[in-house]
């Protein structure tokens, strides 16, 4: 889906309080009151399918994959296979052989930055980065700068923490490499991929894109983003924790050489050294989290049945009644870091993760007080200190929107506030 | 549910019992070529010679399980005294039947569209067919003809030596 | 435990029928027969407690960890603490903080591989293995060999596949690193690992131990075998998949530098670089595998409540039953890979996996047929390639007991094993 | 359940709201030394000038949470006027106070064996006993106290800057 020209979707078609039944931890209380999850952008509720499917694999077919001839073996492994299958297509990848599995998208760009970095970038190559970056998709680059004497480059933001391209074509001098998220996880702000992507191209440079907040919310199309390498993480969309992946370009994961070694990563050993499997076995070294792909997958299959485009509506609708709720409970005591709407020139420029700044409060303050009503938001840097310090903040208070939340949960989130500010005013 | 008549038809255990144009031929004039199932650890040689665009000779080398060596042994067969491109034919026709379909990936039992003996007209090979009904079997039973591939490719390219 | 000097250790006590009875799949059917389970050396099969603990988690606790003040973000936070804490003591570990999460035993060993292996070894450093490694402690140490210039350097063994080390001290002349399984997953050799690691300390050099095939069976005392690293996988000891350790002395990994960049791992980040965190954070990017993590301390439960003694001794006494009653009813037909009896010199020799060749059967065949029966063994090279080539194999049947196998699982595989004859005769 | 009065104590919020010491002092002859929250993004800078082996003046800068905040201003006091052996041994019971017992970790609630206050003789500060209630703020808690921490050790290395 390309935000740029798209605008806001149609209305979703999901039947909110039904779904919500679905998550059993959505069910209990904390504290005597109802759980109000506002937590999902550190990583999302699961579903009673995705619990069972995992249960069914473990109870049912338990076994290492791709090594056994017995029955139980073969299913594990065509499992794991139909779990790859169905993760490329959720992905828009031409094949489910670029899809390799990781244990969370973490690893993902690590691998990227291991075989691929190492492999193709040498001193006073230039990596391009964004300010919106998460820790995970600034760290492995930085560790490459230090190795390799490459250079790290950022696209800065603006104000509304959107990413600010006016000097896109000098930054891009001497790229050989952009890493941007196609989410922010604090801002919400939804960088133009595919704008991007074809600015890097026209320079020669490769793109990856941090999906880990996108994936979860909106269609994604990877061939549609013309994107390089994308990374994606499975307990932030519905799935089990332990699980990722990385999709690549065909040709670029043929030519990259191993990252980890062990078993099942290899065509043959001998005393004198190894040959490396075919993709995308070559990057799967040891036993994969099975289990987890197995309920990964079954979080595929809950979401496709949502309809990705019925989710994006639904959060799209959400996230503006939270954004004039807050605005009309609290004015100018309250503060959202990011782009003020959902949609700005005819595009869906934010997602539903607010970060809050409220009066003078300390936003793990504000988190400790919303916890007593129940209402989950995290409190901290969330992994992005050079965007904290752009925002001239240390932390903030984030409550991030996701597909089983309605507008109670916003209402919940705006009384709690108000006690807050009661409490520390007194 | 696919019994263990299904995988080892008797033509199968026939050509794994007594498998033909085992050997090796010397290396130039013919190419040898490797392929490995690194899963199980089988491991064949394909030794080819091919004299004015046609494949004069094969030889089988390596270890593996009836069904690797079984299928190697009825690949000396098929395409010895063929020329290079019908060789690339009856490979294009035993990778097809050795597919497995969508369906047969998420169900229970992977079961093939069409088993009915020389529905393919891969004669002897047909036997095979039931290999598709045990999915961890299909690498077992594609070594050979894959290795034959890379041969092929190996020939071709007039390189003497591998 | 000493594994020269203890001796077998005393009759187990539990009763493993009942035991049985608490893994959903061992009351499975397989081809309308009682599955039997004999690949716990690919993965072991999980009791419930374990399924329980980790939808339980799911359920009650979910929540992104070390970042939230909320209530379920604080249980979550403890829950992996304390798995940690847990998992230290089974290990005899001295502090939880000496114990890194990682997602199998292959990263761990590709975590000591890239930190310290990168930041310690140089050109014509020697790294000793062994011939019994599995490919998970070879292909990281081939990959450093190719891209450093480090020598690998091999440990032969006799043709009962136990380490030969008559020339143990010349071939731990210029060894940095020695690393050495405390099981092999082939043959199912115990190596005297207390002696290893004092010849090799007195050399100065570093001991790695792979105790993937040994944690899940015998007591373990990372201390009292005077290691330096210990490598262990979750799924083959009860555990989910996803989820494996690396145990390290506290002054080699204070002195390491990260391996995988991204969230968590940090101590600050600016756009000028970053300051890793302490330990074990340090080495913990990403979101962790936090519901494998309770899992595995669930798994834990269940192996101190039956004793690691004990499970050690049941193992041994089933063990001993097997090499007996196979050798009673196929003689020469069947030949058993290792050790030939469990002990040797008053030593516990080998565990309880049985690499088979029986006849002329091919491995792979052979685990078909008897797959045919419920009878789950593996076929294969079991990621040990150079030790398959010492055998004179390509692959093996491999029939692996675990603590909730008994006498009737081992007259199955006998029936079975003696229907493959008939078949393939025929 | 531990309610919010447990954690946040009049007295704290006192601090927080006006903190002491708070401000810069000359480096050198100051030390500076600077703590950082890794988790939530907390960071603080204690300033201390030894003055023969006491510590004469103490100055706090960062920004943080009410609770990282208003220790650190309880500690200031707690420390400036002692030499160092004596503020170490406040730092050594602050410590102890704020470290959570074994069936705190595992159990429901985290309660400290004796909550009683002043049984541990650290006065003020024994209102920060509450926190070990929310074991995720233990670490705002100390953040101030691990930083003075360090910074003792500068001033003993008698290095006049960091
Ligand atoms: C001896 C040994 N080492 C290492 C491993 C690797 O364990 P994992 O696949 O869980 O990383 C295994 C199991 O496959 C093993 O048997
Ligand atoms: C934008 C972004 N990128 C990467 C990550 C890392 O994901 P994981 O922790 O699952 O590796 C996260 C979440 O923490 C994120 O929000």
């Amino acid at each position: 889906m390309d935000t740029e020209v798209s605008g806001k979707p149609p209305v979703g078609t999901f039947d909110v309080a039904a779904l919500k039944a679905e998550f059993p931890l959505l069910q209990r209380e904390v504290h005597g009151r109802p759980i109000v999850y506002l937590d999902s952008g550190a990583t999302s509720q699961k579903p009673q399918a995705v619990l069972d499917a995992m249960d069914r694999y473990y109870a049912e077919i338990n076994a290492n994959v791709h090594r056994g001839a017995y029955h139980i073996a073969e299913r594990a492994t065509m499992a794991v296979e139909s779990a790859r299958a169905s993760l490329a297509r959720f992905l828009g990848a031409p094949s489910a052989e670029e899809v390799v599995f990781t244990k969370n998208a973490t690893e993902s760009i690590n691998l990227v930055a291991h075989s691929w970095g190492r492999t193709n970038l040498a001193e006073g190559d230039v990596v391009l980065l964004t300010m919106l970056e998460h820790h995970a998709n600034i760290v492995p680059w930085q560790q490459l700068a230090a190795e390799r004497g490459v250079e790290v480059r950022w696209i800065p933001v603006d104000d509304q923490g959107r990413l600010d391209l006016a000097n896109l074509d000098a930054l891009l001098h001497g790229v050989r490499l952009l890493a941007v998220t196609a989410a922010s996880n604090v801002t919400g702000a939804l960088p133009p991929i595919r704008r991007l992507a074809d600015a890097a191209h026209a320079v020669g440079a490769t793109v990856l894109v941090d999906a880990s907040q996108w994936v979860p919310h909106q269609p994604t199309d990877v061939t549609g983003w013309d994107a390089d390498f994308v990374a994606v993480t499975g307990h932030k969309m519905l799935g089990p924790t332990g699980i990722g992946a990385l999709w690549g370009r065909r040709e670029l994961l043929d030519a990259m050489p191993p990252f980890l070694g062990g078993g099942s990563m290899i065509q043959n050993v001998t005393v004198d050294g190894f040959t490396p499997a075919e993709v995308p076995t070559r990057f799967e070294a040891g036993t994969q989290p099975i289990a987890e792909i197995v309920g990964w997958h079954a979080a595929i299959d809950v979401l496709d049945g949502l309809g990705m485009e019925a989710v994006a509506a639904h959060e799209c609708d959400l996230t503006e009644y939270a954004l004039r709720t807050l605005a009309d409970r609290f004015g100018d005591d309250l503060a959202i870091h990011g782009p003020a709407g959902v949609v700005a020139d005819g595009a869906v420029v934010r997602g539903g993760t607010l970060s809050l700044a409220y009066r003078d409060v300390h936003p793990h303050d504000l988190s400790q007080v919303l916890d007593q009503h129940g209402v989950c938001v995290r409190a901290g840097h969330h992994c992005a200190k050079p965007l904290m310090k752009v925002l001239g903040v240390n932390a903030t208070a984030r409550a991030s929107l996701y597909l089983y939340n309605d507008e109670s949960d916003v209402d919940a989130l705006a009384d709690a506030l108000a006690d807050a500010g009661d409490f520390f005013a007194s | 549910m696919a019994g263990l008549e299904d995988l080892y038809r008797e033509i199968i255990l026939d050509h794994y019992r007594n498998p033909r144009n085992r050997g090796e031929l010397e290396v130039p004039p013919a190419t040898m070529t490797e392929g490995f199932n690194p899963l199980c650890g089988d491991e064949i040689q394909v030794y080819l010679q091919v004299t004015d665009g046609t494949i004069s000779e094969v030889r089988i080398g390596g270890q593996g399980c009836s069904i690797s060596q079984s299928s190697a042994s009825m690949m000396s067969t098929a395409v010895v005294g063929k020329s290079i491109d019908e060789a690339r034919d009856v490979l294009r026709q035993f990778k097809e039947m050795m597919s497995i379909h969508e369906h047969g990936l998420e169900g229970d039992d992977a079961a093939p569209a069409d088993d009915r003996p020389g529905a393919s007209g891969l004669g002897d090979l047909e036997a095979l067919r039931g290999v598709v009904k045990f999915p961890v079997r299909i690498k077992c039973a594609t070594l050979g003809w894959n290795t034959l591939d890379q041969a092929l490719v190996l020939s071709e390219a007039g390189s003497p030596t591998e």
